[in-house]
């Protein structure tokens, strides 16, 4: 079974970790991961804010690419990915004329036939209908999911899960065996683009957060955004600063949180990349 | 030859259309003499067999005009309308008539304007078009049936 | 034959500086049937409408065209005249040579062709006119109030006052709905109960007045003037001719712990209750889904109580059909609960509270004897934030209306807290402060600058309870967007003022239109704000749109108003210029096949079924038949039926195509 | 085959039913409409590809309803009609027994009408290849042509009425053709009576056909009356997304609206 899968930047380079477990599970599953042949930066963070047209035709060579390549469902790991072409899918079908424009620009036909699924999308898919059976090891913890911003909004476009109160990932980690905590950040903004250039700023966001995970007594934080993980462990020494203390709560993306539960190894997921140690508490093994 | 004068009918309700060319008369706005316009308490009296009808009488063009949508006197006369003259005209484009010799319109009670101008362009682009004669030779068969079966 | 008059009119020089009248005259004269043709200077003056009345009975005109100015003018002026010559004045048409031609057109050969044609195809037109005779209904001088919150009371007062039988219609077991639940009312702070209870109690001793309380309306038919409503009496297990309202059942009732309906959740009932003190009627009834006896056969401690044996607890639910003339709506509003936002707690936190429930805490006869004191552990908040706008004017949520009344009772409310919890802060999210409204402006710029109630514009993007606070995080737009965080100690949410659940089903059983939001739908935004499109059936109040009580009360006084206006004639006269389904000899009875397509296309509901049987009931046929009361004569059913079995008098078939052909049949340019 | 055979005797031999209406082979092998009463008349009963009869026809007229509670083997078109009527009142489940049959000729049984409405919704019914074709040819003419083919068309029309005729839809006693006062419709097989007449017809079947292009099949002039009911049912999916003969709700494209239907010529 092969799905087409659109790295982007962040997965290829600094969230190196969340490709290889999102391989890692897709192995687990005999399923292939083929990257989209040629692709091109998908104009994420600031595109947008600077030229429509750039900002249109960048997501949509990669779709256009997708489509060439009989991709029916292309996993896209990234959020920020995600929304960018999710966005730029529902721009160009609503509109003729500017398809027509940026099929120009970009020198390729869109049709719009790709499904695009975030990473959360595609577990419910491919990976959740087999995962009661392949569970090696209950990931039995307490857990803060945090969906952040670009994952499900805007409601209108995604139409994925709740905007307010986002519960599929809280979902799939009861699944294997975790207690997702109720906590009030789930959605909060976690600083996102700021990670380099005002990181005063990040620590404050980002700061509460795992403030209120500590709080509620999380033994690790679940997301599925590299520029989420980023924010949250590779800022980690900001954080502290501004909470005048030393939280070791682990970032895990869910795909690594599933791979565990697995039994996958820590270095095939990895692990060993984190900043923040990921020492989940050793648990009583349970009976399977 | 003399320039072409067309032949234009006006179906238009009492409440927002009727009203309304009142009201390019009362603000003495003149307008085009080729329109006759034919009262209706509203749009969704209007049958479809009335347009045939007047095509077949000679007329060269035809406007359709009645209360914009939300306002209709009768709350939804002209919501039917709508849905009957999309499929009519669909219809009427599958069976190769012109359909754009039919001139729909939504004209207030407010718009003594807009009437005025529906009439001046629509007498312009049926002049353009010029008589309607592939429907009109058509309806001569009826005349000449009538002959023979006297 | 027809024998046809024509009569052009000059107005003066407005229709004679550009049009020919009188050869426009001389032209009709020709047309086949008309028998009479003159122009004059003023046909609508005296001397002009006695030049036509003299001409209908010297040449025995069936019909009459007036060549004039638009019939939306002088119609009924013309129509008028006809009749007082003894011609039937539907046989009168108006030729619009005015508006739509002299006024339009310069004077050329072509206007007065085009009058000449408009002349032509009304001469036609009106040979075809048929005499009609006006409608007359007759007039069922009772009203039927559904929903006795104070705009169901002040309506059933109104019309008992001008001297009317009205039913009082109420759903729960006492009227006053949600102004009875309220502590104080902006903007004069004077306690609601004060000002409601006497009306209340006026409703119940009013001659003219019936009260059924705990009753639904389940039907209705008919139509103005004569409408027939099936009500749901349900059982209330007492006997109430008996039953002195002592309250000893409720005393000793074993079932305590039953949420308030009226408390908001906030206090507790009995199985067998009266709502509230100043319950009228004050009369109890028992809560079949909670009552012990009900749910487990044993217990009837409330019989054993009662000293006059006024308990029934074999008493069913009770169906009455009444007659009456006039409807008012009176149905009221509900607010969104706090679980309706996940953002703000989901309803998980106790201290979390809506707008009403504030008014209970507030109120001296409320849970809390008036004092403010949150719920989770009754302590009195130092810190209350409270949220305007929440869920109203947000699309997001779905609700893109201001709720209108949250400005003020916010203001109220923040009013109130100051005024028992001396050393408190209360906070005050807000879009907008909308105090449009006597004395409104001055009440909240009060609670700001008096009560020093801490105003931030901005909305509230999450709430989140954090070591026994609750955290507000908002931004303050007037600070440029900056966050703020208030730890609250309760927070109040403004929730959007919503249409009453079940008001759908009521719109349909009495068939009005609602808007996309469930309220009742008014026959006209500005000029009918109290008529619905359904005639005979009234509006009153917040059922209609999110309303305050001055409005509610005005509403409820205007609908009383409309429907002493239509008591006040024994029969109604309506124009004939209705729709018909044709009938004929059986065994076809008419020429309809009964597709019944034609009824979801009147807007008035006024097509109904009708049956022809054999003698021993067997169906024979089921066609259309539509009601004259009902029917508004739009004629889109007309146009829709394929077997033209619909007619509409005044704009029939014959006459408008007709027309058609009159227009086409000579040259026009 | 037998299953229906079968069926249909156990029908009538049971008494389920007084009449079974379906097809059976007549002269010169063309099939044609069989109304079989008897159980041992039921081995006649066929189905096959040819079977072009829209039954719906006879289940509401008063000759067939007076022998009693009828059967109708019904192909995918039948169950389209079988709607659309019930719909309009023509039809009282309750005095019918559907014998589904589909393309592949296999017979399916209903419970209620509700089955039939889950069942047509998920078994589209395709164009013959000769339909689309004409259609896709009159699509690509430009409009004088369509004009002028409708025009040869119609003159060979001799107005016998068989396309409404043979039409379940055309259920009304008295069309609008037979009314004269007004005279809508001319009565004349002439040029304007035809096309009047045609255009008149379609849209009364707007919103309302079943597409079974029986009237095309009915007329003995050929004239392929039913595409144009073919292509404003294509052109009607593309305006409201709606078909007939899919729903039981008591709504007709035409008797019904939308705030937000969408045109683009209304000025």
């Amino acid at each position: 079974m092969k799905i087409g899968f659109y790295p982007g930047c962040s997965v290829d380079g600094g969230s190196r970790e969340y490709k290889e477990s999102c391989r890692a599970l897709a192995k687990a599953y005999g399923i292939e991961l083929e990257s989209v042949p040629d692709w091109n930066c998908c104009g994420a963070s600031a595109a947008h804010n600077l030229n429509r047209e750039l900002a249109l035709a960048l997501p949509a060579r990669i779709l256009s690419l997708a489509e060439k390549a009989g991709m029916t469902d292309l996993l896209v790991p990234c959020a920020a990915c995600y929304n960018r072409l999710m966005l730029t899918q529902h721009e160009l079908m609503k509109d003729e004329t500017l398809r027509k424009n940026i099929s120009e620009v970009t020198g390729l036909e869109f049709k719009g036939t790709c499904s695009i699924l975030n990473v959360v999308h595609w577990i419910q898919k491919w990976i959740l209908p087999e995962l009661p059976e392949k569970i090696k090891k209950p990931f039995d913890y307490k857990v803060a999911c945090y969906y952040g911003c670009l994952l499900v909004r805007p409601h209108k476009v995604l139409k994925f899960d709740r905007p307010e109160d986002p519960q599929s990932l809280d979902e799939v980690m009861k699944l294997i065996g975790a207690t997702p905590v109720d906590w009030a950040f789930k959605t909060e903004c976690c600083g996102a683009g700021l990670s380099v250039s005002k990181t005063d700023v990040v620590a404050d966001l980002s700061g509460k957060i795992v403030r209120d995970a500590v709080y509620r007594q999380a033994d690790a934080l679940i997301v599925a955004c590299p520029m989420c993980h980023s924010n949250l462990d590779m800022r980690r020494r900001e954080i502290n600063g501004y909470l005048k203390q030393n939280v070791s709560l682990p970032v895990i993306y869910v795909t690594q949180a599933i791979g565990l539960a697995l039994g996958i190894d820590r270095k095939e997921l990895g692990l060993h990349r984190h900043f923040v140690p990921v020492n989940l508490p050793e648990k009583a093994e349970a009976t399977k | 030859m003399d320039q072409f004068e067309p032949k234009i009918v006006a179906f238009v309700c009492n409440w927002c259309t009727y009203a309304g060319a009142d009201l390019t008369g009362t603000s003495r706005l003149k307008y085009a003499h080729n329109v006759r316009i034919i009262r209706f308490p509203c749009t969704g009296r209007i049958d479809f067999l009335l347009l045939q009808q007047a095509f077949a009488k000679g007329a060269d063009g035809i406007i359709v005009s009645g209360c914009h949508p939300n306002d209709c006197h009768y709350t939804s006369g002209n919501f039917h309308a709508r849905r009957r003259w999309m499929v009519f005209r669909q219809m009427l484009e599958n069976m190769g008539v012109e359909a754009e010799r039919i001139v729909f319109s939504w004209v207030s009670a407010a718009e003594g304007a807009k009437w005025a101008d529906l009439v001046n362009e629509t007498v312009e682009s049926i002049k353009k078009l010029g008589p309607y004669h592939k429907y009109q030779d058509m309806a001569k068969s009826l005349e000449e049936w009538e002959v023979t079966h006297e | 034959m027809a024998r046809i008059g024509v009569f052009v009119c000059h107005c003066g020089e407005n229709i004679s500086a550009t049009v020919d009248c009188d050869r426009v005259a001389e032209n009709a004269s020709g047309l086949p049937g008309v028998v009479h043709s003159v122009d004059y200077k003023y046909m609508c003056s005296d001397p002009g409408q006695t030049l036509i009345k003299e001409a209908i009975k010297e040449h025995k005109l069936t019909g009459v065209v007036v060549a004039a100015c638009s019939p939306r003018m002088h119609e009924p002026t013309f129509r008028k005249a006809c009749a007082e010559a003894g011609l039937n004045p539907f046989l009168c048409e108006m030729a619009n040579v005015r508006e739509h031609c002299s006024w339009v057109h310069e004077k050329t050969e072509s206007t007065t062709q085009k009058a000449k044609d408009v002349v032509r195809l009304l001469v036609e037109k009106v040979k075809r006119n048929e005499a009609l005779q006006p409608i007359k209904v007759p007039v069922t001088k009772k009203a039927v109030v559904i929903g006795g919150g104070v705009a169901g009371i002040q309506a059933s007062l109104d019309i008992a006052n001008g001297g009317h039988q009205v039913l009082l219609v109420e759903r729960e077991p006492s009227i006053g709905g949600h102004m009875s639940q309220l502590s104080e009312t902006f903007p004069t702070l004077d306690c609601s109960q004060c000002i409601l209870t006497p009306r209340m109690v006026e409703v119940a001793q009013h001659p003219n007045i019936t009260l059924w309380s705990y009753s639904e309306v389940i039907g209705l038919d008919g139509f103005i003037g004569n409408f027939t409503v099936k009500i749901r009496k349900k059982a209330k297990s007492i006997d109430e001719h008996l039953c002195t309202g002592c309250g000893l059942c409720t005393q000793k009732c074993p079932v305590r712990k039953i949420p308030s309906e009226f408390e908001q959740g906030l206090g507790t009932r009995p199985a067998i209750y009266t709502p509230f003190p100043q319950a009228v009627p004050n009369k109890p009834v028992i809560d079949k889904l909670n009552c012990t006896y009900y749910l487990k056969g044993r217990c009837k401690l409330c019989e054993r109580v009662c000293p006059t044996q006024a308990i029934r607890f074999d008493q069913p639910d009770e169906i009455v059909e009444v007659q009456a003339g006039a409807i008012v709506l009176a149905t009221g509003y509900d607010i969104k609960r706090t679980d309706f936002f996940p953002e703000y707690g989901y309803g998980k936190y106790k201290d979390v509270i809506d707008g009403l429930q504030f008014e209970r805490l507030a109120s001296a006869s409320g849970p809390t004897g008036g004092m403010i004191r949150r719920p989770s552990d009754g302590q009195i908040p130092k810190n209350i934030v409270f949220v305007a706008c929440a869920g109203s004017r947000d699309p997001a949520k779905g609700i893109e209306y201001c709720s209108k009344i949250c400005c003020m009772y916010t203001a109220k409310h923040a009013m109130l807290y100051k005024h028992k919890v001396h050393d408190g802060t209360p906070y005050v999210f807000y879009m907008d402060i909308r105090a449009a409204g006597k004395d409104y402006d001055e009440f909240t710029r009060r609670a700001i600058e008096v009560d020093r109630t801490k105003y931030i514009r901005g909305r509230v993007s999450r709430i989140y309870e954090k070591e026994g606070k609750l955290v507000v995080v908002g931004a303050d737009t007037l600070l440029g967007g900056q966050k703020v965080e208030i730890e609250a100690d309760m927070v109040v949410l403004a929730t959007a003022s919503v249409a009453n659940p079940g008001s759908e089903e009521l719109a349909q059983i009495v068939h009005v239109s609602y808007d996309r939001y469930k309220f009742f739908a008014e026959a006209h935004p500005k000029l009918k704000p109290v008529e619905t499109n359904t005639a005979g059936i009234f509006l009153a109040g917040a059922c209609q749109a999110p309303k305050d009580i001055p409005e509610s009360v005005s509403a409820a006084s205007g609908a009383a108003a409309k429907v002493l206006g239509l008591f006040a004639n024994d029969e109604l006269t309506r124009e004939p210029l209705v729709a018909v389904v044709n009938r004929m000899a059986p065994p076809l009875f008419s020429t309809c096949i009964g597709c019944f397509l034609c009824q979801p296309v009147c807007p008035y509901n006024a097509i109904e079924r009708e049956e022809f049987k054999t003698r021993d009931g067997k169906l024979l046929k089921a066609v259309a038949r539509i009601n004259p009361g009902l029917c508004q004569g739009c004629g889109t059913c007309v146009a829709l039926c394929r077997s033209k079995s619909i007619d509409l008098y005044g704009y029939s078939n014959k006459q408008i195509y007709t027309e058609v052909s009159a227009l086409l049949d000579e040259a026009l340019v | 085959m037998n299953k229906l055979k079968e069926k249909a005797k156990e029908l009538l031999s049971s008494g389920a039913v007084q009449v079974v209406v379906g097809y059976e082979e007549g002269t010169g092998g063309k099939i044609r409409p069989a109304f079989v009463s008897r159980p041992e008349d039921a081995d006649k009963l066929l189905y096959n590809a040819d079977c072009h009869h829209n039954l719906a026809l006879y289940l509401y007229k008063h000759e067939t309803k007076r022998i009693g509670k009828m059967a109708v083997v019904a192909p995918p078109f039948v169950l389209r009609s079988i709607l659309i009527l019930t719909t309009e009142f023509q039809l009282e489940e309750d005095s019918l027994v559907v014998l589904g049959v589909t393309p592949e000729e296999e017979l399916i049984e209903f419970a209620n009408f509700k089955e039939i409405e889950t069942w047509v919704n998920q078994h589209p019914i395709g164009m013959k290849e000769k339909d689309r074709e004409m259609l896709n040819r009159l699509n690509a003419m430009s409009r004088d042509e369509r004009w002028q083919f409708w025009q040869n068309e119609f003159s060979k029309c001799i107005k016998c009425f068989a396309c409404r005729g043979t039409c379940p839809m055309c259920s009304c006693f008295r069309c609008t053709v037979d009314y004269n006062a007004p005279q809508w419709i001319s009565v004349g097989s002439h040029q304007l009576g035809n096309f009047d007449w045609h255009l008149m017809r379609a849209m009364h079947l707007a919103g309302r056909c079943s597409v079974c292009g029986q009237c095309g099949e009915a007329c003995p002039m050929d004239i392929p009356v039913h595409l144009l009911s073919f292509q404003i049912n294509e052109d009607i999916f593309k305006m409201f997304g709606s078909r007939a003969g899919l729903t039981l709700k008591k709504e007709s494209l035409l008797s019904t609206w939308k705030s937000n239907d969408v045109e683009n010529f209304i000025r």
